[in-house]
């Protein structure tokens, strides 16, 4: 699973029916190891382009994809401005740099340029932006007050408690942020397990960690 | 057991032109330094390969430039001491004087170890780090380490430089044993006139990587050109002797130069032959036979040759019975004593003036 | 060590152990192969000498993913090399102790071969010339000379190599993965730890840990080497 | 250079640069001080020796995020030592080229120190005795004797630590993020590329040039230490 | 220029306990393998710290263990030549022998090193590396690094003992010349009697790391105790001579021993008072003065002291003048001879039995 589950998923495999054995690592080396043949039964990727591209490898048996799971792209400071305006975020940075994912390589860097493209910020931006190898890390740019501000999911600002949303970002300013599973065995517990993830039960748990449902 | 040796070989302006056989017993190679001692040695050693030339050990050839024939220095069953002592360092002694036997999977010699381990003197030092040893300790510790080897061919470059008279004197008959009871071919690097005429069955003399003259040491020593090799005072006559007696009070007597000799305690049979080198400075010249004297060795001899030296002296060539002396006097005793040609008199040698390490058994 | 496994939590402790494991098997395994490498790189002059040299430092060169990367395109079990070794040897590598051991192994690679290289340069030949003529075989000069001679250097290697295995996280998790139990190792789960907020604690549990046992392999080797220079025969 | 511009694209070159700039610094800063630590390492016998070893080995053990991560908050813009930095000497490390080369010199650290005590190790003190007794001050003896004597080593470290520099990506993308242009190295660049599905060939073309960078060093390395060896006073 | 040692040290299995005074001119340590003598000579340098005791160089501590002086090598202004050459590897010749000077920050002094580099054959060997010497070339290096560093005090281990009979020749009157005119100290380790004597006004004779004998040459060599330690061949007696004339045959006509002396050219002007050394083993005893021998020097003499050796010598002490001469001759001849204390008889020594490398000026 996509290294950005951590947390809410081993809350989640704590009543899962059967005994799960998570690999937590970043999608793409996950998605090239199950091409060369690990011995994965589900594959969750914080990322769709990583599905498809293992899709099209065609390297396992069966495979079975489905949306699983949505987010929201937040803005997050350390501390509480009630009044806070995007819109003067260049100003504020000043000498400060906001920190999102890698605007290419890390999904939630992707989607951060995205909104921030559509509201007209990316240009003006451009030189106070940090890139990270993760979104956690930008998370933790925030959270150690090297930066003042970050671009990161809603679930992630949650878990942290010395972060503070400062700012939702509206889902149309940026391509729908989707969770992707893929089923790649068709054992009977890799069945079970996957209607485990889906049943209720377990949706509250992720909704609890600021998750939402895919919208149909 | 022999070496024949016909190399050549350059360094950055040093030519060495060799060329001499070695038989069974010490051939000692005498020279200046840099004269191309160590390189002929580490030729032979195999630890070098001479640019051109063939070396043959015992007849086999181990090395041949034209043939591109080089046997591995394991595989040429031979000893070296070398010039630095290139012990182990991470070895004790112990195991250092082992190494040879081990590597050659040789059983364990308790005995000729012991024997060697007390001549050296090397008993308390047999569990010491190389590093904790002093210079002459490190060489003898080499010395051992190559003997217990038993090779065939022993290789010693200046084995005994840093040891004192007393430890040499202890050392000296045992490597005269070796060269007349092992049956080995030595080749024995030394800058000391004593140690080569006490050891040496034959003398290659180095000159600027040339051989300047070789052949036994009576004639390479007692050629009076030699003279200018060797220096003043180590010009000297070898000539052989015959033991007749033990006596009592620890004389040996023998006869050789057509006299009757008597020489501190010979360590030698009765009957033995035994070469003694007489040097050309203890050599006194007498009209008459001397009398009430302390020296006991007076030779009748005639005068074959005499010769002027540089500086004040002269040497004169004596033969006496099939052997010769030489002496050395200055100019104004021979005027004085009217020294001729054919005159016959006598030589007078004070017995300990035949020095112990003179003495080639 | 039961306080240990209570002090790591089950996953951790489990992740210590396979890393001591992976580390041991990696610097043991690439001991003898860095022996050999050192000796045709400071003593045999061959065409491709270079080009060795050039390959032996490229883990160190490449970003760590780029390792793993290759490694899992060459030894993956869909893998030309992986499937060979698969079906003739029965040697699963992908996914498997064994491949971290392999990524580890290879990681530190560089490291040991340049300490026992140094070391080799610093043998005085001699010490070996002396050992021929005395009748030692080339297999016994080093086995007796070279190698206690240049000990300090391969204790270096070795301690290096290890300690790289015990950090070593890039290509590792690249190539098989962070399974716990199996291919986990301390630095994965310290990786996978660090992601989650809040669980920095934990992470530095584990980088304590892994401290300590570096700790131990670096004082065991200074003991060792200095054992060895002043001789262990 | 045009072709090599095109050949990898604006970033990547800018990539290539900033890391071969990185190293540089990383492996030249490094160095005076790796001479002096290996020094104390060798031939000081202090309380906190062991520590210091322990210390100098840490960047090798632990996974780089942490070492990033400890890098961050020390010497952040937030943290005690990066503020004191910034308000004495203006000296800004965070999110800096400055700050990579720190990271880069930091991991490379352990590997140059080892290089130079092995080979600090095997310099024969008789000889430092020698020039003593010729009147040769400490650090004259140093200069003349010990350090040529030890160069092939300090040129193995260096360039140990060099190709660390350019393959170091952990440490450094933890610290100071990955700003192309500014922060990304050439490592960098090739992880985030490889995270992108179908990016391989441009990461691959980073992979080459970094490849070649590392054979211009070790080759200039060799020839350096071969010349140290046959003496070059 | 001296040097005042009085140390203690111990190494596993070896008490180091010596104590003596070298004054300007050479001090010689002479004593067997494993004695101390390195040990000594590296406590002065300050490369060792002996245990317990005090140093002083001309009159300034450089060790004392009582107050923790102990003053490094660099400032004690000495010259060292090691046992072992330890020439720098990675520098040629030439920088090894500018070593020194650069280092004392002295300006070059061309003259000197052109000097001294002729002096020890050093020429063509510039430019090369140390690895590509001869033993004896390193030690010649080493040798002539030293003393281009113009010590104050010098100190050499063995320096000549690689080296051949000519070139030590070469070097010894320019050691000589060292020790009259420069006023320096030098303590001079070396196995060579003939080098001791000719050199050194002073030995200090170690057994065992102790000091078995120390004071002046002649002391020491005519000494009939030190007789065990020299070995049978070295025993000598030293006695100082003035020069009368130098006679055109080359002979220069020398008295001492109350008697009058003719030995080859001796390096002295007239009026110069010279050290010869005889030893026992080159004189003769004759009961008449002997006629029509080569022997031009005979001396006449009083039996003071008769001392039976092991084996079948024995020494013979002689008072001639306020000098005395020892004779090595055997048992048998005494008795043959019926010499007994007090008797008077003549001593014959041969001109050239008196070496030129035992002459000291
Ligand atoms: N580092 C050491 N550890 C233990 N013993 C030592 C050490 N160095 C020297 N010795 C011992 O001390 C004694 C004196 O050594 P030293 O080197 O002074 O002898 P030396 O008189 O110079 O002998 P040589 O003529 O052989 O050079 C020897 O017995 C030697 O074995
Ligand atoms: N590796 C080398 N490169 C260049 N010249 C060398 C080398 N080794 C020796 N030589 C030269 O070759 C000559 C002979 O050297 P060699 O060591 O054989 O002398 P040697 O007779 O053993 O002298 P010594 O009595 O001083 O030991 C010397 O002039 C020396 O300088
Ligand atoms: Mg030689
Ligand atoms: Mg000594």
């Amino acid at each position: 699973a996509a290294a950005s589950l951590r947390g809410v998923l081993d809350d989640v495999n704590q009543g899962a029916p059967t005994q799960v054995t998570v690999s937590y690592a970043g999608s793409a080396a996950l998605a090239r190891q199950i091409a060369q043949g690990a011995p994965a039964d589900v594959f969750l990727s914080a990322n769709t382009r990583w599905v498809a591209w293992l899709q099209d490898q065609g390297s396992t048996n069966t495979f079975t994809s489905q949306d699983f799971l949505s987010n929201t792209l937040v803005l997050i400071g350390t501390t509480d401005q009630p009044d806070f305006d995007l819109k003067t975020l260049p100003d504020l940075l000043d000498n400060d740099f906001l920190a999102i994912g890698h605007d290419r390589s890390v999904p939630a860097g992707i989607y951060a340029r995205e909104a921030l493209t559509s509201l007209g910020l990316w240009e003006s931006l451009a030189g106070k932006i940090l890139q990270t190898d993760n979104v956690r890390a930008a998370l933790r740019l925030v959270a150690l007050g090297e930066a003042p501000y970050a671009v990161t999911y809603a679930t992630d600002a949650i878990a942290d408690p010395r972060v503070t949303v400062l700012h939702r970002f509206a889902p149309q300013d940026h391509s729908p942020i989707t969770y992707r599973l893929a089923n790649l065995s068709d054992a009977a517990e890799a069945e079970a397990y996957v209607n485990y993830l889906f049943s209720p039960a377990t949706r509250q748990i992720f909704r609890e960690h600021g998750f939402q449902d895919v919208p149909e | 057991m022999s070496v024949t040796v016909d190399i050549a070989h350059r360094f950055q302006g040093f030519d060495l032109n060799v060329s001499f056989h070695a038989d069974e017993g010490v051939t000692a190679l005498f020279g200046p330094s840099g004269a191309g001692k160590t390189t002929i040695i580490q030729s032979v050693a195999g630890l070098l390969s001479p640019n051109a030339g063939q070396i043959k050990i015992n007849g086999r050839t181990v090395f041949d430039s034209s043939t591109s024939i080089n046997l591995a220095p394991q595989k040429r069953n031979l000893g070296y001491v070398f010039q630095e002592a290139r012990l182990f360092p991470h070895m004790s002694v112990a195991r250092n004087l082992s190494f040879g036997p081990r590597a050659r999977g040789q059983a364990l010699d308790a005995a000729y170890q012991d024997q060697i381990v007390a001549m050296l003197g090397l008993d308390d030092l047999l569990e010491r780090r190389p590093s904790a040893l002093s210079g002459g300790e490190k060489q003898r510790v080499a010395l051992a380490r190559a003997l217990l080897s038993k090779p065939e061919i022993l290789l010693l470059d200046e084995p005994l430089a840093a040891l004192d008279a007393a430890r040499k004197e202890d050392i000296l008959p045992y490597l005269e044993r070796l060269r007349d009871h092992a049956g080995i071919a030595m080749l024995y690097v030394s800058h000391s006139v004593s140690e080569v005429v006490r050891l040496a069955n034959q003398v290659v003399l180095l000159k600027d990587g040339k051989v300047a003259q070789t052949g036994s040491v009576e004639e390479v020593f007692s050629d009076t050109r030699a003279a200018s090799v060797l220096g003043l005072r180590e010009t000297g006559a070898v000539l052989r002797a015959k033991v007749i007696a033990h006596h009592p009070d620890g004389l040996t007597e023998l006869k050789g130069g057509g006299a009757v000799l008597h020489l501190p305690k010979v360590a030698a049979q009765t009957g033995d032959t035994v070469r003694l080198r007489i040097k050309a400075t203890d050599v006194m010249l007498s009209l008459s036979r001397p009398e009430g004297i302390s020296a006991l060795n007076v030779i009748k001899a005639k005068i074959s040759d005499l010769r002027d030296g540089q500086g004040p002296g002269m040497l004169v060539r004596l033969q006496c019975g099939e052997d010769h002396l030489l002496a050395r006097i200055t100019r104004r005793s021979a005027k004085a004593m009217d020294l001729k040609l054919g005159q016959t008199l006598f030589a007078v040698v004070k017995s300990v003036s035949v020095a112990q390490a003179d003495i080639g058994t | 060590m039961s306080w240990l496994a209570e002090f790591l939590g089950p996953e951790g402790f489990a992740a210590m152990r396979l890393s001591i494991w992976v580390s041991l098997w990696a610097t043991l395994l690439s001991l003898p192969l860095a022996l050999w490498v050192a000796h045709l790189l400071v003593r045999k002059r061959f065409w491709g000498r270079e080009l060795l040299n050039i390959v032996v430092h490229l883990p160190l060169v490449l970003p760590p993913v780029v390792t793993g990367y290759l490694l899992l395109v060459t030894f993956g079990r869909r893998a030309p090399v992986g499937q060979f070794l698969e079906q003739s040897f029965g040697l699963l590598l992908a996914f498997r102790w064994t491949g971290a051991a392999l990524a580890a192994a290879i990681m530190g690679f560089p490291l040991m071969v340049r300490a026992i290289r140094l070391a080799l340069e610093s043998v005085d030949p001699k010490l070996e010339q002396a050992a021929a003529t005395l009748g030692a075989s080339r297999a016994r000069i080093y086995m007796t000379v070279t190698l206690p001679l240049m000990l300090p250097g391969v204790i270096a290697g070795a301690v290096l190599a290890f300690a790289k295995a015990l950090g070593e996280v890039g290509a590792t998790i690249t190539f098989v993965s962070n399974i716990p139990g199996q291919t986990q190792t301390l630095p994965s789960a310290i990786y996978a730890m660090l992601q989650i907020p809040g669980e920095e604690p934990m992470a530095f549990r584990l980088v304590i840990v892994s401290t300590l046992i570096a700790v131990i392999a670096l004082v065991v080797s200074e003991l060792l080497a200095r054992r060895a220079r002043n001789g262990s025969v």
